[in-house]
């Protein structure tokens, strides 16, 4: 086990260091510049060159480079172009918002999913197999901020139960930030819910085809005894891999979710930043969400061998 | 009720007003936290700021300013000379990084003649300099704060900046210590609200109590018909222009830019993109400004007489151009509009959606472009038109020269008559293509009072702004 | 009065009849054992019995356990019937048990689901229980995982889950096929006891005559969802009424006469063959570690002579065969065709004087060409293929040596049975006349009777075509009548080869006496009935 | 299902029909402004009304799906020209360093977040269809290079291979004529469901501007552009987003039903 996670160790480590150059010169070579984006229309050429140097924007790219990785080896992710202040700060500012928006949507898909996979794989092939199935269909087939717009016009603007947008900050309870963050996590969690309502339960099927379930009928389990002790958790495995990949997807795909919603989320900060050149924001916060995928799929290797045995024991 | 919500589409990058261009840091702090010598009100007239007065020489080379007595900066230092020169040397130095640096270029020193007084001296007579002190770009800031601005800005105004949660929010305090007419609000919050979907949810919702400059104007009429708010339409200092490369060919053909101009229906724009909001104009003035001169007769909607001109440029069968587009709503809407209509004459305009930084750095500065459209949202910039550098290519010697006299004039009647005349000129000239005057457009709650509703500069006064009981 | 009875069970799937008219009986402490050929029903029979036939199925007759009739209950009633008084043992140990639950949890689970006893006593009764299927506590603790135990062990806990409670009845259904001959013999020695001990009925299903004839009280025979001849063992041995029993009686201890070898003229040589496969790191900076699958071995065999290799699973005959193919690559020793080396970058005039026969009928041919491209796929290895006309007549003439008909040349793979399948892939083996073909268990997957065909023909194209082949199985009377000499490997090591008749009439490594001892024999019976 | 399949095949064929139709022929103009004429709800002379520029939305309506079905197609059809030839090396060279450098490779590209990276590429190259094509075919190629390795391992498992490679046959051959074929199906169902996934992703780009330009209409940029009015113009998002719905909806019906219909024991990764 502890070689097997050295070994997957070093490979992340390995992808992150690949991920840093991918990332670092693909980024540098978009147009525009952040000193004259800056600096507007007006702007004398001797300004804008005085501000690249303040920036530190005439050094080689190389240089740069090097700055960068060995600032991140120190937890330094540099000081960002526009808003002047160290890039860790505003990540971990937003963090506050999007990991607990990601959290909260996951939390919410699986407590759909799971139900509506289970029934719909125990009632294969009747109506409510069909109604489930239908509804994953379409719950797949919506896209996430038209349904979120729906949501607004809804709950926030017909009945007032919620806010349109914003956050409240978790200084203010965690049931205010909470309550900030269930339409968006609303409009996340049902695409999402969809898909892995449907894995869980091909999952289940396939699960309910093997042999041991027959043993544990032929132990005198009933159907639903025997789906909810051997089934369910034999099934978690491909179930997990989704929610692995679902969570990464969450942390970084929720830019037009918070859009919608106006939440300071990292999405969001992703997106200015790349309108404003502030290169050093968007290298920083796509390394940092490549880390995260790459972590949560380490995370989700080892959560495979706490739910399965044959696994610890995989050199 | 002693606090507002105020909600914006941008928020600042930074706070600190006199190194960056973005108009978000001025709606946010101008007037409200940072003031300068003078300043403009909220129909755009200049008025005496933190200077309580001020003599020019007759030469009109010297400026002496007296500041106004016991004004402290949030920080508790006094504002002395001392952080006048400061600032205005500060903003014109070699490695000022000020994005109006052209506002100080005429200044050729600054001396405190005691704490009270500065003397600027000029190297020209610059009728527009008084003018120029008032915007954001010269707000007077301490030596002692300076190094924290952009994250924590100490000014004099009437609040105090408290809090920034980056990408969300501004909070501002009242200052209880003000030395003019303190505000009414005891606090006030600014969101950030770019999403034009999410900005009408958030109104309609009433999570925010007024929207400044709301991006949607398609939503006014619903807005205006529900008791609840009510809408302020102004006007800004945002003449929306087609631009045009007098440099590239076929636009280096006169005649072809006045086709251009008969093949644009100005009204279909303003209706279409802006739902009726908006001034047309003729050429780049504001109407609002008492030297204003109705020229859109010059440029009539006539598609025949497009037609006609095309083909005596030689041009009959239409051609090829880039129409570039920034995000705006103007701009975006717009262009769609101005491409169908440039169809019909024969022009093919090829739309091309581009960000901000990439308009600078391909239109603005590279220059590679046939059409673009854009709001110059500057006040009284006609002067641009006598830069021959600038992304239009407009060179006319007589035009420049005449931007020279308006400079060295004082007297305001002389003034007006030289700026119709430039009015015309360009006009006649076709430089671009003169669409209307960008309107502002905000929406507050029925209680909100003493919002500014025009736009002389990007700014959010509150100082004056109360609840109705 | 019978612990079991089936009273002419008729059973339907979608108005397909997959069970008529069965009727058999098991009585307390006694073995009743159901054989027959694959699909004959003998599985659904047993499903009947539990009660946990596939939804579409619809059964009728009476099925009655200890006078209740079964088709009667309450899906909750039988519920409580399962594991109670009825257990079941299936076939493939290595799936039968949930991968994520300990074997403890499993067997406590039978007891439990009963509420037989409270958790603690549950406890202890699954760990006597395990006992007594031979995983005592101190070397299997109840916390092992259903990996960590071997195919054989894996069998003793369903078993173990299926006799926790007692029943009445156990039902097995083919319980040892997976296993190899020595773990086949304890497991049914074990059953054998447990229904003494306990005085069970055991309904044995199960297609090996020989497990049959050793084991059972009582033999019913189906062929096509019918019971075609039943009765206690001794009087159905000895007298057989239907033809199809006697067939497949005969077809169980099939016999063939093989030509005469020539002389002996090496042509394959192995030569201290080491086959190492590489085992992941054990830790970041360390070797990476290998598993010898194949140590040292050396044989000759000969031009014209038939090789026979047997040895339990696993111990390295598969890749034994790879390697000789030239398929993979040998980390010691060396291998010789023709004194030529065989290795994985030799050139096709060396390949081209092999093949191949492998073990599943199924997965041996892609299922998207037709016969015709299959079985010329070894013409990829000659420079001059035939074309045209030769091609045709060259494919006409393998599938008429094979049994078969130039028509199916055209046809899909699909559309043909398990023993037709095995004669393409021998006919694929032969088009180019290869020196030396390798049989790897070529049969082991087929019924006894169409096996007895394939050995049939085996012997015939000796006859017409002097093969020379290494046939390896792990079915003794299989090897002992198709090869003149034997190899037996065991753990990657040869420990005894000789002429076929003489290493099995007189075994000289211990390995090889308990292998021979642990294989199930048919009893001889008189020659005048084994008429088939 | 086979009612799956013939339900989600007249649902795609219906748009595909749409499509095909616009090039010869649409009820009006689908560029032509009328602006005095905008925001008409449906009517006799308007379908499905006009937007806020007057154009007819049916017109514009069928020319989208021409888009959305070209992005889609082709976005899918780099992921499989690039990703199933990977997919197949990797699964021939398994456990060796180019398998290993394959499948980190594809590890890496999954790990990138894909709008963001979408944002980038036309921040780098502009704004544009071809664009929105390369950004979503770049995360096709993962997904069919990972299940075309998945499902070429174990058919390498299988005998008939053993049997090939004993007839000499090279893994490319190998590749081309035994693995290629038993995987087309799968590769055809994950080809529909990433096929689905490229219409939404095409309408995600466009909604925040970075997909076709105008005048081209598209699906996700005409409910862009509707989203402010759909308090007082709720026809004007209804439309273009129950397009995008019924076609993707056709498509995972199609791909479903396509699954259960080739092969009922397909494994399918969908995310
Ligand atoms: N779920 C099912 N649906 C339809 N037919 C089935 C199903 N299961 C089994 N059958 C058919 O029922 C018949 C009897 O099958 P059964 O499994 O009882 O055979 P068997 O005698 O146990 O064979 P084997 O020795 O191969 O296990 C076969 O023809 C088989 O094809
Ligand atoms: N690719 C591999 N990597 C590691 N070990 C392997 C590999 N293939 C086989 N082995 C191991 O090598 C040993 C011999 O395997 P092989 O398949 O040759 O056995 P076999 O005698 O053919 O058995 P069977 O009768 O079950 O087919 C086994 O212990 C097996 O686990
Ligand atoms: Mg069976
Ligand atoms: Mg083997």
């Amino acid at each position: 086990m502890l070689r097997y996670s050295l070994k997957r160790l070093l490979s992340l480590i390995l992808s992150l260091a690949v991920a840093s150059l991918v990332i670092f010169f693909v980024i540098e070579v978009a147009p525009g510049d952040p000193a004259s984006f800056m600096l507007g229309i007006n702007a004398q050429p001797d300004t804008v060159a005085a501000l690249r140097t303040e920036l530190g924007l005439d050094q080689s790219k190389f240089a740069r480079y090097a700055n960068w990785v060995t600032g991140m080896l120190h937890g330094d992710f540099g000081t960002s172009y526009t808003y002047r202040t160290p890039v860790a700060g505003m990540i971990s500012d937003r963090l506050w918002v999007s990991l607990p928006l990601a959290l909260y949507a996951l939390v919410l898909s699986t407590l759909i999913a799971f139900p509506a996979g289970i029934f719909a794989a125990a009632r294969r092939g009747k109506g409510g197999d069909m109604a489930v199935m239908g509804a994953t269909q379409l719950g797949v087939a919506v896209p996430n901020f038209w349904f979120a717009m729906m949501l607004v016009l809804i709950f926030a603007i017909n009945l007032r139960w919620f806010n349109a947008g914003g956050f409240a900050g978790w200084d203010k309870g965690l049931w205010s930030g909470l309550h900030s963050l269930t339409l968006p996590a609303i409009s996340l969690a049902l695409p999402q819910a969809a898909i892995l309502a449907r894995v869980m339960r091909s999952a289940l099927l396939d699960i309910l085809g093997e042999d041991f379930m027959r043993t544990a009928r032929a132990k005198g389990l009933s159907r639903r005894q025997a789906l909810w002790r051997h089934g369910v958790r034999n099934a978690l495995i491909p179930v997990l891999t989704i929610i692995g990949l679902q969570f990464s997807f969450l942390l970084a795909g929720a830019i037009i979710i918070e859009q919608v919603f106006y939440l300071p989320g990292l999405g969001r900060l992703v997106f200015q930043a790349i309108s404003a050149r502030d290169l050093i924001v968007v290298e920083s916060v796509v390394m940092l969400l490549v880390f995260a995928v790459i972590t949560v799929n380490f995370l989700v290797d080892l959560a495979y061998a706490a739910v399965d045995p044959r696994l610890r024991s995989r050199t | 009720k002693d606090s507002i919500i105020v909600a914006m589409q941008l928020e600042p990058p930074h706070l600190d007003p006199t190194s960056a261009a973005a108009g978000a840091i001025d709606s946010v702090l101008y007037s409200n936290v940072f003031e300068g010598l003078t300043r403009f009100m909220g129909d755009g007239a200049v008025v005496p700021g933190l200077a309580e007065s001020w003599e020019i020489s007759n030469d009109g080379l010297t400026y002496t300013f007296t500041l106004h007595g016991g004004v402290a900066f949030h920080d508790g230092t006094t504002l002395d000379g001392e952080d006048v020169k400061f600032s205005l040397d500060r903003a014109r130095a070699e490695d000022s990084t000020n994005a109006q640096k052209a506002l100080f270029a005429g200044i050729t020193d600054i001396t405190v003649v005691d704490p009270q007084t500065v003397k600027v001296t000029l190297a020209e007579p610059n009728g527009n300099f008084l003018f120029n002190l008032a915007w954001g770009d010269a707000v007077i800031v301490a030596p002692e704060s300076i190094d924290d601005i952009k994250t924590n800005p100490v000014g004099t105004g009437a609040f105090k900046f408290t809090n920034w949660v980056q990408g969300d929010r501004i909070d501002l305090t009242r200052n209880a210590d003000y030395w003019g007419t303190p505000a009414v609000l005891n606090t006030a919050t600014f969101k950030f609200i770019s999403d034009p979907t999410a900005a009408f949810a958030s109104v309609m919702a009433e999570d925010v109590d007024a929207f400044i400059s709301f991006p949607a104007p398609e939503n006014i009429p619903q807005f205006e018909a529900d008791p609840r708010f009510q809408v302020l339409v102004g006007s800004t200092e945002g003449e929306t222009i087609l631009s045009t490369n007098n440099k590239q060919p076929p636009f280096d053909d006169v005649r072809v830019r006045q086709a251009l101009a008969h093949a644009i229906d100005r009204q279909a724009i303003v209706d279409g993109a802006m739902f009726g909001y908006g001034t047309p104009i003729g050429s780049h003035f504001a109407p609002h400004n008492p030297a204003y001169l109705d020229l859109t007769a010059n440029s009539a909607f006539d598609p025949e007489k497009s037609k006609a001109l095309l083909a005596e440029a030689g041009m009959g069968d239409g051609f090829t151009t880039t129409l570039h587009l920034p995000p705006p709503s103007y701009a975006r809407r717009g262009g769609e509009i101005i491409a169908a209509q440039l169809a019909e004459v024969g022009i093919k305009a090829e739309i091309i959606n581009v960000e901000w930084a990439q308009w600078l750095e391909t239109v603005f500065r590279g220059k590679d472009f046939g059409l673009t459209i854009i709001s110059h949202t500057e006040p009284m910039d006609i002067g641009i038109y006598a830069r021959p550098e600038y992304y239009f290519q407009y060179d006319n010697k007589g035009f420049q020269e005449l931007m020279t006299d308006l400079n060295a004039t004082t007297d305001p009647a002389k003034r007006i008559e030289l700026m119709q005349q430039a009015q015309t000129i360009i006009s006649d000239d076709y430089v671009n293509g003169y669409l209307f005057q960008l309107a502002q457009l905000s929406v507050a709650k029925a209680g909100v009072q003493g919002l500014w509703s025009n736009a002389p500069t990007q700014a959010t006064d509150l100082t004056a702004v109360s609840w109705a009981e | 009065m019978s612990l079991l009875d089936i009273q002419n069970l008729s059973m339907s799937i979608v108005g397909v009849p997959i069970l008529q008219h069965v009727s058999l009986s098991v009585a307390s402490g006694e073995i009743v054992a159901v054989t027959g050929e694959s699909g004959s029903g003998k599985s659904m029979t047993a499903l009947a019995v539990m009660q946990l036939l596939p939804d579409i199925a619809q059964a009728s007759g009476t099925v009655s356990l200890g006078g209740t009739n079964i088709l009667d209950q309450s899906e909750a009633q039988m519920c409580a019937l399962r594991g109670a008084s009825i257990g079941m043992v299936f076939q493939e140990p290595m799936t039968a048990l949930n991968p994520v639950q300990t074997i403890g949890d499993q067997v406590m689970e039978t007891i439990l689901i009963h509420k037989a006893m409270p958790k603690a006593k549950a406890r202890q009764h699954a760990q006597d229980v395990l006992e007594r299927v031979g995983l005592p506590a101190d070397r299997f603790p109840l916390s092992r995982f259903p990996h960590e135990l071997s195919g054989g062990q894996r069998q003793r806990v369903v078993i173990a889950m299926a006799i926790a409670l007692r029943p009445k009845l156990l039902i097995a259904d083919e319980p040892t096929t997976a296993l190899d001959v020595t773990t086949q013999a304890q497991i049914l020695a074990l059953l054998k006891d447990l229904v003494q001990d306990y005085d069970m009925g055991l309904l044995m299903i199960t297609h090996d005559l020989a497990v049959v004839a050793d084991l059972a009280d009582k033999i019913v025979v189906m062929r096509r969802g019918k019971v075609i001849e039943a009765g206690p063992t001794q009087d159905l041995l000895t007298n057989m009424q239907q033809p199809y029993t006697r067939m497949l009686f005969a077809a169980s201890n099939h016999q063939v006469a093989l030509p005469p070898p020539p002389k002996p003229k090496p042509l394959l040589q192995v030569k201290d063959a080491v086959r190492d496969y590489a085992l992941p790191r054990t830790s970041l900076f360390a070797a990476p570690g290998h598993y010898r699958a194949v140590k040292q071995v050396s044989f000759t065999l000969n031009r014209g002579e038939r090789l026979g290799l047997v040895g339990e699973s696993g111990c390295g005959k598969s890749t034994l065969t790879r390697a000789i193919l030239g398929l993979e690559p040998l980390q010691g020793g060396q291998i010789l065709l023709d004194g030529q080396p065989v290795t994985p970058t030799q050139g096709a005039d060396m390949q081209r004087k092999m093949q191949v026969v492998f073990q599943d009928p199924f997965g041996s041919f892609n299922p998207r060409h037709r016969v015709d491209r299959l079985i010329t796929e070894p013409f990829y290895l000659l420079t001059d293929p035939p074309k045209g006309r030769a091609r045709q007549n060259l494919i006409a003439e393998t599938l008429i040596a094979v049994g078969l008909s130039p028509n199916d040349a055209t046809k899909y793979i699909h559309q043909f049975s398990g023993g037709q399948r095995q004669r393409i892939a021998i006919a694929r083996a032969l088009i180019t006349r290869p020196e030396l073909i390798l049989f790897d268990e070529a049969v082991s997957a087929l019924d006894v009777s169409v096996r007895a065909q394939i050995l049939d023909l085996l012997a015939d194209l000796c006859e017409s075509y002097a093969l020379t082949y290494l046939f390896i199985s792990h079915d003794l009377n299989v090897v002992r009548t198709i090869t003149d000499r034997v190899l037996v490997m065991k753990a990657g090591e040869i420990v005894e080869q000789g002429a076929t008749e003489t290493v099995f009439s007189a075994p000289q490594h211990p390995y090889t006496q308990s292998l021979l001892a642990a294989a199930p024999k048919l009893p001889e019976l008189s020659k005048g009935v084994i008429t088939a | 299902m086979i009612r799956n399949l013939i339900i989600g095949a007249i649902l795609s064929s219906l748009v595909l029909l749409a499509a095909l139709v616009s090039f010869v022929w649409t009820p009006f103009d689908h560029t032509a402004m009328d602006i005095p004429a905008k925001l008409q709800t449906p009517n006799t002379d308007h379908w499905l009304g006009t937007d806020h520029f007057g154009r007819d939305i049916f017109s514009m309506v069928m020319v989208g799906a021409r888009t959305s079905i070209a992005v889609a197609l082709v976005a899918v059809g780099i992921g499989m020209s690039i990703g199933i030839p990977l997919g197949l090396t990797a699964a021939a060279r398994s456990g060796s360093w180019l398998d290993e450098l394959i499948m980190r490779g594809n590890d890496l590209v999954f790990a990138f977040p894909s709008l963001v990276i979408a944002i980038l590429i036309t921040a780098i190259f502009g704004a544009g269809a071809v664009n929105a094509i390369i950004a979503i075919g770049i995360f096709n190629i993962p997904v069919f290079a990972r299940i075309t390795r998945g499902a070429s391992l174990s058919l390498w498992q299988r005998e008939f291979i053993l049997a090939a490679r004993v007839s000499g046959k090279g893994p490319a051959r190998i590749s081309a004529e035994h693995i290629l074929p038993n995987i087309a199906n799968l590769l055809i169902v994950q080809g529909t469901i990433q096929f689905s996934l490229g219409i939404l992703a095409e309408a995600g780009l466009s909604y925040v501007g970075l997909g076709a330009q105008p005048p081209t209409p598209s699906w996700g940029r005409m409910l862009a552009d509707a989203q402010t009015m759909v308090s007082f113009a709720p026809h004007l998002a209804l439309i273009p987003g129950s397009a995008i719905i019924v076609t993707v909806l056709g498509l995972n019906l199609m791909g479903d039903g396509l699954r259960d219909w080739l092969d009922p024991k397909l494994r399918v990764t969908r995310t």
